[in-house]
């Protein structure tokens, strides 16, 4: 196992690597995909009680490869493998290793599971399309904008796998290269920023309707929210925090009217009550997630996700 | 081996150890201790009694329920937020309800569609699941804010619950729902979005309400033990924040002598205190070895 | 005759007014680039899904790499396939007998997640915890004032920052107070407190709010500068 | 309308403004600012006086990891703040290293911005010595932060490993000389619009250090959005970042200390007009024009943010107005 998730730095041999393009790794492959296709089937014929603990191993195992991180003792960073041996260091020596092949399995499994989230999208629109129903003329023009974009975004791509292309292209881009960055850049960048931008406009009606003196919360909300905005005006705050200095402390920086400058309140504010404040929800958060994470890792919860 | 040390364990690097430890054991104990004990008491939640009152409007203008679990990957937030929509759901399903389930990520997406299938299952409702009401619409962050206010426009969602990892999309969709009428339920684990769910829904959970909200609506032991135990943490942490502030207190009360220094061409004579980098708590919060700290 | 990048920015000042169309409200215009939109999001997330993650994480591990001169850089690991039949368990989910089998693909990627969570807690919250570890007794008594609890005097503890701290902790206890969901409260002290806590969590919305108001304003001008100047004055009035 | 309509007061009329003339009322108010914009004042708070402290006191031979995680959706905040941390890196020749760890598209974007604004200042200093792989390199994108940045904690250099600039393997170039472990790093600026910065304050820890005199206690320092900021404040606070720059407001700030410099008291200020923050090491003034995206926006930032606050009082008033008419009592 320390070699599989430690992987040795080319073109070192071991039983679970194989030198690239050789016959040797894609009849590896070959026979483990078999393998795993196999096993996968046979989880088919898994009997209803043997369900559940199989499901826990994995997610315990998942889990404790990190929680064994934690609690093994750590090398400092001037620790090498030159200057540093013994058992617990080596282990050590591989935890960190080891993080490098297990971090990217969550990415790649979730890159997997990505095809299940745009066969969703393909059977609503798809069906809508397909039966004529309300609408279906939008649900055409997804698909189509769907796969305009994914066969100039491979193409583009694709013609940029040679290198000495690449260059070429860099210098007078493609039809590929100009479609994707027209698709991309000119359009589905500035539509992200455009609907990103929509909330300004929500902000504002919301505030207009919403925001009214009305308890003491909505008070206490609203004052302070007008402190940090004029506090964000550079126009308000710089003659504001002159007339305080020159006029009422008369250039003395240690008298106290010095603390109604409006940058000295809004200051005050985030650091005596914004920080705890939030502070003080993050540690409920926290400790929210810490302990979900335990039920989780342990399969503790029925009902729900782990049922 | 002679200067080698463990970063972990070396100079009190081993008290976060043991801190976060002791605290995933008080847990993982009142879980334990919760399931042999029933009726415990939760305090109320106003966000979560307003999820029925929100569906009945929902099922009297024989409109669909909205449901969105955030835009985080697949984490404990997504996970928490769908227990609660497992909830909903059950109650939507009784009175033979549409429900809109949107997510931003394929993993959520799976296990959203094995949670309410299952939800419908076990209510032996299932002619009423239909697998196209839980929806990936995209996983791109604006585009999901785009197709999902389409659908609160097109549809006119009667009530609304959006609860998870909420981030700058929660305007447009709470003002979204809001200028359709809908009754919309709230939540956010990111701080920062929760003053806006405060101005545009009916109904907010602040903080870790989210992380209670499954213990309340449930009842289940596991979760309620949980609950308690999550709580006598955040005692601790207190106790921890307390007691250290005030062994500060003591340890830089009064000065340790006297210096002059040169301010501004005159000779001036100060008191001296104690570097914060010697207090007690420093050596036990940034734990460093020896020739780090005389720096 | 315009340029390339003309034409580019001209479709996407379309695109932003066509969206803008839903402020005015839903109409067939919003519902055309809502769909666009979505097409293209759910297209470049295809595309990026080899071109940026499996062929740099998965394939390339999977059947190692070669140098220009034909030197082997990294050794190819063929165990990373068990990975697709792993990941292909998701799709049993519309199975109606074999649908647990999705759990397992989620339960590692949970099990990941969750096994991190300590280590994390660790990370974020105990700088928080000793941040949160103030004197309230001052040190010493002059000046009285200090504005912006600028120190004159190293490490000493003005009466202004012994005050604020007492602040800052009366905040956090409050707060973290309002935050017990299993202990019945009873007392009117504890109740007083929770109540407080509420409020002063209200100042550290209300502050967040004007934060925010800040980047939600600047995101808004950016479009209409882009629009507005990059677009029209630059292409037409200059 | 032709059925006769009941007497309505202003109040009433006041309050039923439809959300629709609100929008076209900003969006004139934000496209007339557009076209006026001219210079305002500003004044930096410590945060980013921290930050520009801690960039400016770095010695020049270290190396920069700067994560950039934002798009152009947020580019009315983020780049003017990459713009000017590109402008500081650029003009007091430090080397960087230019990667993100959120969006495939954050690379690009962030490169677009680094390579235009070293145009612009070779533009006015032509003898400026300033190349991609030699000074800067761009790595491209890290999917899954959560490990990448443990990666990052554990093994560094790692994490680095297989990544190609134009061909050229990352690894060999200059600004990867000498870095092994991310200690080796002088700073670490993470520009975002995300929670990726939730991300690195969980993964990881810096062994404090010191630039001239100025304590560091963790490299690491951020830019954020003004959404983010509140919560960036919480870690800055408990000595978890550097220094910090937030929003538009803090770009502006930002710019304000390049052309200014700061100083620690009045006296030492007056002889060149330097930024005052009581107790503040003496830091220079970058020479050149630093004007950029933050100062061309921060007029319009101030027309809107009026055009709210009156928005709120207006909505006030004509509830105010209406329960006095009812009687007060509702």
């Amino acid at each position: 196992m320390m070699n599989l998730l430690a992987q040795a730095t080319a073109p070192e041999r071991n039983i679970w690597n194989a030198t690239p393009g050789t016959s040797e790794i894609w009849i590896k492959m070959a026979l483990l995909l078999v393998v795993g296709l196999a096993f996968m089937i046979g989880l088919v014929f898994v009997p209803t009680r043997g369900r559940r603990p199989i499901v826990m191993t994995f997610t315990f195992l998942a889990g404790l490869f990190y929680m064994a991180q934690l609690v093994w003792p750590q090398l400092p960073q001037a620790a090498t493998r030159e200057n540093t041996q013994g058992p617990v260091a080596q282990v050590s020596f591989w935890f960190q290793d080891a993080t490098a092949v297990v971090g990217p399995i969550a990415n790649i499994l979730t890159a997997f599971i990505l095809g299940l989230g745009i066969y969703s999208l393909l059977t609503i629109h798809g069906k809508r399309f397909a039966r004529l129903q309300k609408d279906w003329q939008f649900s055409l023009l997804l698909l189509v904008s769907l796969f305009v974009m994914l066969f100039f975004g491979y193409w583009d791509w694709i013609q940029g796998l040679n290198p000495e292309n690449a260059a070429k292209l860099a210098e007078t881009p493609s039809f590929a290269g100009r479609a994707k960055d027209l698709l991309f850049e000119g359009m589905l960048q500035v539509m992200d920023a455009a609907m990103f931008s929509l909330i300004a406009f929500f902000i504002f009606s919301a505030a207009y309707r919403a925001f009214r003196i009305r308890s003491v919360e909505s008070t206490i909300l609203l004052g302070t929210a007008f402190i940090m905005m004029l506090s964000l005006m550079g126009a308000l705050v710089v003659p504001w925090n002159n007339f305080i200095q020159e006029s009422l402390a008369k250039g003395d920086s240690n008298a106290w009217v010095n603390f109604l400058r409006l940058t000295d309140i809004s200051a005050w504010l985030s650091d005596n009550i914004q920080t705890p404040a939030i502070r003080a929800v993050n540690f409920g958060v926290g400790i929210g997630a810490l302990a979900m994470g335990l039920r989780i890792w342990l399969s503790l919860e029925r009902g729900g996700v782990s049922a | 081996m002679d200067n080698l040390y463990y970063t972990n364990y070396s100079y009190l690097a081993w008290v976060q150890i043991a801190f976060v430890m002791a605290l995933m054991a008080t847990i993982l104990v009142s879980i334990s201790i919760s399931k042999r004990r029933k009726n415990l008491y939760i305090r109320r939640i106003s966000g979560l009694n307003a999820i029925d009152e929100a569906i009945g409007r929902a099922t009297e203008m024989g409109k669909p329920v909205l449901m969105v679990p955030g835009i985080g990957g697949l984490d404990a937030i997504s996970v928490q937020a769908l227990n609660i929509f497992a909830y909903v759901t059950r109650t939507a399903a009784r009175f033979a309800n549409p429900i809109r389930l949107c997510v931003m990520d394929a993993a959520v997406y799976t296990v959203a569609q094995e949670i309410i299938s299952d939800v419908y299952r076990k209510e032996g409702l299932q002619e009423r699941y239909d697998p196209d009401s839980v929806r990936f619409v995209s996983d791109r962050q604006f585009a999901f804010a785009a197709g999902v206010s389409g659908i609160i426009l097109r549809e006119q969602t009667a009530a609304t619950f959006f609860m998870g990892a909420f981030f700058a999309e929660s305007l447009i969709f709470a003002e979204t729902a809001n200028s359709i009428g809908a009754i919309q339920v709230a939540s956010s684990t990111q701080t920062t979005q929760t003053p806006f769910f405060i101005a545009a829904c009916d109904y907010v959970l602040i903080g870790d309400e989210f992380y209670a909200a499954s213990a309340y609506l449930s009842r289940e032991p596991v979760l309620v033990g949980s609950l308690v135990g999550q709580d006598f943490a955040k005692l601790a942490i207190i106790s921890v924040v307390v007691l250290g502030s005030l062994v500060t207190t003591v340890q830089r009360r009064g000065s340790t002598g006297t210096e002059t220094v040169e301010v501004q061409g005159q000779s001036v004579t100060r008191p001296t205190f104690i570097k914060p980098s010697e207090l007690v708590m420093d050596k036990i919060f940034n734990p460093r070895p020896p020739e780090e700290a005389s720096k | 005759m315009r340029d390339f990048e003309f034409w580019k920015m001209a479709v996407g000042v379309i695109c932003t007014l066509g969206l803008y169309s839903v402020l005015y409200r839903e109409t067939k215009v919003y519902r055309f680039f809502e769909h666009m939109f979505l097409g293209l999001a759910a297209g470049f997330s295809l595309v990026a899904l080899w071109t940026e993650t499996l062929k740099s994480v998965w394939w390339d591990k999977m059947v190692g790499q070669v140098d220009a001169e034909g030197k082997v850089t990294s050794m190819g690991y063929p165990l990373y396939i068990l990975l697709l039949p792993i990941g292909l368990m998701a799709y049993f989910v519309f199975s109606k007998k074999s649908n647990w089998m999705s759990r397992i693909p989620i339960g590692i990627i949970l099990g990941l997640w969750a096994g991190q969570q300590a280590d994390n807690w660790i990370k974020t919250f105990w700088p928080q915890i000793y941040g949160s570890m103030k004197p309230i007794v001052p040190n010493t008594f002059d000046p009285i004032f200090v504005p912006g609890g600028a120190a004159n005097i190293p490490n000493a503890v003005y009466v202004t920052q012994a005050v604020n701290n007492v602040i800052f902790l009366v905040t956090l206890l409050s707060v973290m107070s309002y935050f017990f969901f299993s202990f019945e409260i009873k007392s009117r002290f504890l109740k007083g407190t929770t109540t407080l806590g509420r409020w002063l969590l209200m100042i550290g919305f209300g502050a967040i709010f004007g934060s925010t108001v800040m980047t939600r304003f600047t995101l808004l001008i950016d479009r209409m500068y882009f629009v507005f100047i990059e677009f029209l004055k630059t292409n037409f009035f200059s | 309308m032709s059925t006769p309509m009941p007497k309505t007061s202003f109040a009433e009329k006041l309050m039923a403004v439809p959300s629709r003339a609100l929008y076209l009322v900003l969006a004139i108010v934000i496209i007339i600012s557009v076209f006026l914009s001219r210079p305002l004042p500003n004044q930096p708070n410590p945060p980013a006086a921290d930050f520009y402290t801690a960039l400016m006191k770095m010695p020049a031979d270290k190396v920069v990891a700067v994560q950039s995680d934002f798009t152009n959706s947020t580019r009315g905040e983020s780049a003017g703040q990459l713009e000017a941390l590109t402008r500081i890196l650029v003009r007091r020749g430090i080397r960087f290293i230019l990667y993100a760890g959120a969006d495939p598209q954050a690379p690009t974007v962030a490169t677009n911005i680094v390579e235009r604004i070293i145009k612009e200042e070779k533009a006015v200093n032509p003898s400026l010595q300033y190349e991609r792989n030699v000074h800067w390199v761009r790595v491209g994108n890290f999917t899954n932060l959560d490990n990448t940045a443990r990666l990052f904690q554990t093994n560094f250099r790692e994490a680095f490993r297989g990544r190609e600039d134009n061909g050229v393997d990352v690894l060999g170039t200059p600004p990867f000389e000498g870095i092994n472990t991310i200690n080796d790093l002088g700073l670490y600026v993470n520009v975002t619009a995300s929670s990726t910065l939730d991300v690195l304050i969980g993964r990881l820890q810096f062994t404090p250090t010191t630039y001239d005199g100025v304590p560091i206690r963790s490299k690491l320092m951020a830019m954020v959005t003004g959404v983010i900021g509140p919560e960036a404040v919480n870690y800055y606070k408990a000595q978890q970042l550097a220094g910090l720059v937030v929003g538009l407001n803090g770009t502006v700030e930002l710019e304000t200390l390049m052309g200014r410099g700061l100083e620690g008291s009045k006296e030492a200020a007056s002889a060149n007009n330097a930024v005052v923050i009581d107790g503040r090491p003496s830091v220079a003034k970058l020479e050149g024009n630093s004007v950029g995206r933050g100062s061309q926006y921060y007029f319009a930032l101030h027309t809107a943010m009026g055009l709210l606050i009156l928005a709120v009082i207006v909505g006030n008033v004509g509830t105010a107005l209406q329960k006095s008419k009812r009687g007060g009592k509702r």
